[in-house]
């Protein structure tokens, strides 16, 4: 198998795997760890575009200019998206700690809820309360540690 | 590019290693375990780090192996670190 | 029902791939703009290492606005985190071994720092790397001794300045006409420590300014107070 | 090459694999460094050293230091003896 194949593979699992990790999880600390993988598979693709076989590194160390050498472009893009990625994932951390502190949960469904309540308050909207409303919302649970 | 015996023999126990510790990761049973396995597969990393400068004829991969080798020791603090804080 | 549908995106997210995947042209690219640079980067700039060439010579501007986007996080981060409360039970002080290697620890990561930074030109490595591991560096002390105190003042002066001086090494070359952070200076034998003009300048001001904002970050983070 | 490379990716992806499955955040802490540490291998063996020192950097150190915090702080990281 070539190894380029094997590389793309590597890729479109690690973004597949992420995109996975966002959909399903409802731990907010879950997705913050798959949009983690998703970037990095991104990272991967974005250097493979112009992978060459038997390309070196684009550095020329001692004088030695090499026949064929790896695209510089790419990676200085990539550089500097990995540590941007590190300041989003700090921000996406914090911002998990504040919805922590202010409701006591990180489960994504009572945050829903909570935010629906929210704003139904300050607009001042009545929760619905006819004999055809469906059954009154289940208080939010509030749990802590989640599976996936 | 054609390997000497020597950097074969290399790369195959780095591969031993990084088979067993992945083992030893995805199987626990405890975190401590798994975090365990993490750090040896970090230190078996920096070996092959330095091993594919060696295969590849170019000194400047070795930087990449030292700064993995100065910060995975870090990364394993910070892992320590929060565990001992945690245990009164 | 959510997971149903979830799972049903998923599957058509995975043919989706998958339709990519095999009728893509793997391995068939001509990077011109790269063989272009390739050829050209030694004579123009100076910089052994190519990718320096591009980070701060051919995509200097983009460099500086990526830099305020980390700076936009970093600051963000901070508001949301907030003040911590006067009264926070700061963790306890780590063991013997933590305390000690942490002083062995601290100046060889400044040195790996600092060589990251000024080889950055010659080397794999420069501002963004070396950059990250002076943030550890000097996060180490904090983590083996919480409570020590840490001057944020000194770290938005040093942050500040770091960004004012890669803003100003870019002026400096307008008023000969040349565009904004057009390379300067003398640019040297090609792969000698004083080389490749004023871009060692620049990734200083890149490793200061990432050193420290994710250094503030980190401790912020540290000093807010655990949940339990 | 072609089996070093098969075997760092099949790493990856199943320590990506295990970061959304494990119960426990330190295991899945443990799991993201492991993606990130094949990762920068992969960077190496695509040449590009640049990105795989950074990738090193963040993923070795910073990623790990910043998650250990936050998941302290978070409340979310509970030292067992067993289980």
């Amino acid at each position: 198998m070539d190894t380029i194949i094997i590389l793309y593979t590597g890729a479109f699992g690690l973004i597949f795997i992420g995109i996975a990790g966002i959909v399903l999880s409802r731990h907010l600390v879950r997705i913050i760890f798959a949009i983690g993988l998703l970037e990095a598979g991104a990272n991967l693709l974005l250097l493979l575009a112009t992978w060459r076989d038997g390309a070196s590194a684009p550095i020329i160390v001692g004088g030695r200019v090499p026949a064929l050498m790896a695209d510089p472009v790419p990676q200085a893009l990539v550089l500097t998206a990995i540590v941007i990625g590190v300041g989003i994932l700090a921000l996406a951390l914090s911002l998990a700690l504040r919805v922590q502190h202010a409701w006591g949960t990180l489960d994504m469904r009572a945050i829903r809820l909570r935010l629906e309540e929210e704003i139904d308050d300050a607009a001042g909207i009545e929760p619905p309360t006819s004999a055809d409303a469906p059954a009154p919302r289940p208080t939010a649970p509030a749990t802590r540690e989640g599976g996936a | 590019m054609t390997l000497t015996t020597l950097q074969l023999i290399a790369l195959a126990l780095l591969v031993t290693g990084i088979a067993l510790s992945t083992l030893r990761l995805l199987l626990g049973p405890t975190p401590a375990d798994r975090m365990v396995a993490a750090d040896t597969l970090a230190v078996i990393t920096t070996a092959g780090l330095a091993g594919l400068a060696s295969v590849f004829d170019n000194p400047v991969y070795l930087d990449v192996a030292l700064v993995y080798g100065t910060l995975a020791f870090v990364g394993t603090v910070a892992f320590a670190r929060a565990l001992e804080g945690n245990r009164e | 029902m959510q997971r149903f549908t979830s799972a049903l995106f998923l599957l058509g997210l995975g043919v989706l791939i998958a339709a990519i995947f095999r009728n893509m042209d793997l391995a068939a690219s001509t990077p011109i703009v790269g063989d272009a640079i390739n050829a050209a980067a030694a004579q123009q700039v100076g910089a052994a290492n190519f990718v320096t060439s591009v980070v701060l010579g051919y995509r200097g501007f983009d460099t500086l606005m990526e830099l305020t986007i980390l700076f936009t996080a970093a600051t963000a981060g901070g508001l949301v985190l907030g003040k911590p409360r006067g009264d926070a039970r700061p963790d306890p002080e780590a063991g013997l071994v933590l305390r000690a290697g942490a002083d062995l620890f601290f100046p060889l990561l400044l040195v790996v720092g600092l060589y990251i930074i000024l080889h950055g030109h010659l080397t794999p490595g420069g501002g963004f790397q070396g950059g990250v591991i002076l943030a550890v560096a000097f996060f180490l002390p904090l983590l083996a001794r919480p409570g020590t105190p840490m001057s944020h003042r000194a770290v938005s002066l040093i942050e500040g300045l770091a960004g004012a001086s890669f803003i100003v090494i870019g002026l400096l070359a307008m008023p000969e006409g040349q565009a904004f952070l057009t390379p300067l200076l003398d640019k040297g034998q090609l792969g000698s420590l004083l080389s490749a003009g004023s871009l060692p300048l620049l990734y200083i001001a890149v490793g200061l300014k990432v050193g420290s904002e994710l250094a503030g970050l980190l401790a912020q983070l540290a000093a807010t107070e655990a949940s339990d | 090459m072609d089996w070093l490379t098969l075997i760092i990716v099949v790493v990856m992806l199943a320590s990506a694999v295990a970061v959304l499955l494990l119960k426990d955040f330190l295991a899945a802490l443990a799991a993201f460094s492991v993606v990130s540490l094949g990762l920068s291998v992969l960077f190496v063996i695509v040449r590009a050293p640049d990105v795989a020192m950074t990738e090193a950097a963040i993923g070795a150190g910073l990623g790990s230091l910043l998650f250990a915090l936050a998941l302290r702080r978070l409340g979310l990281w509970r030292a067992r003896d067993r289980g």
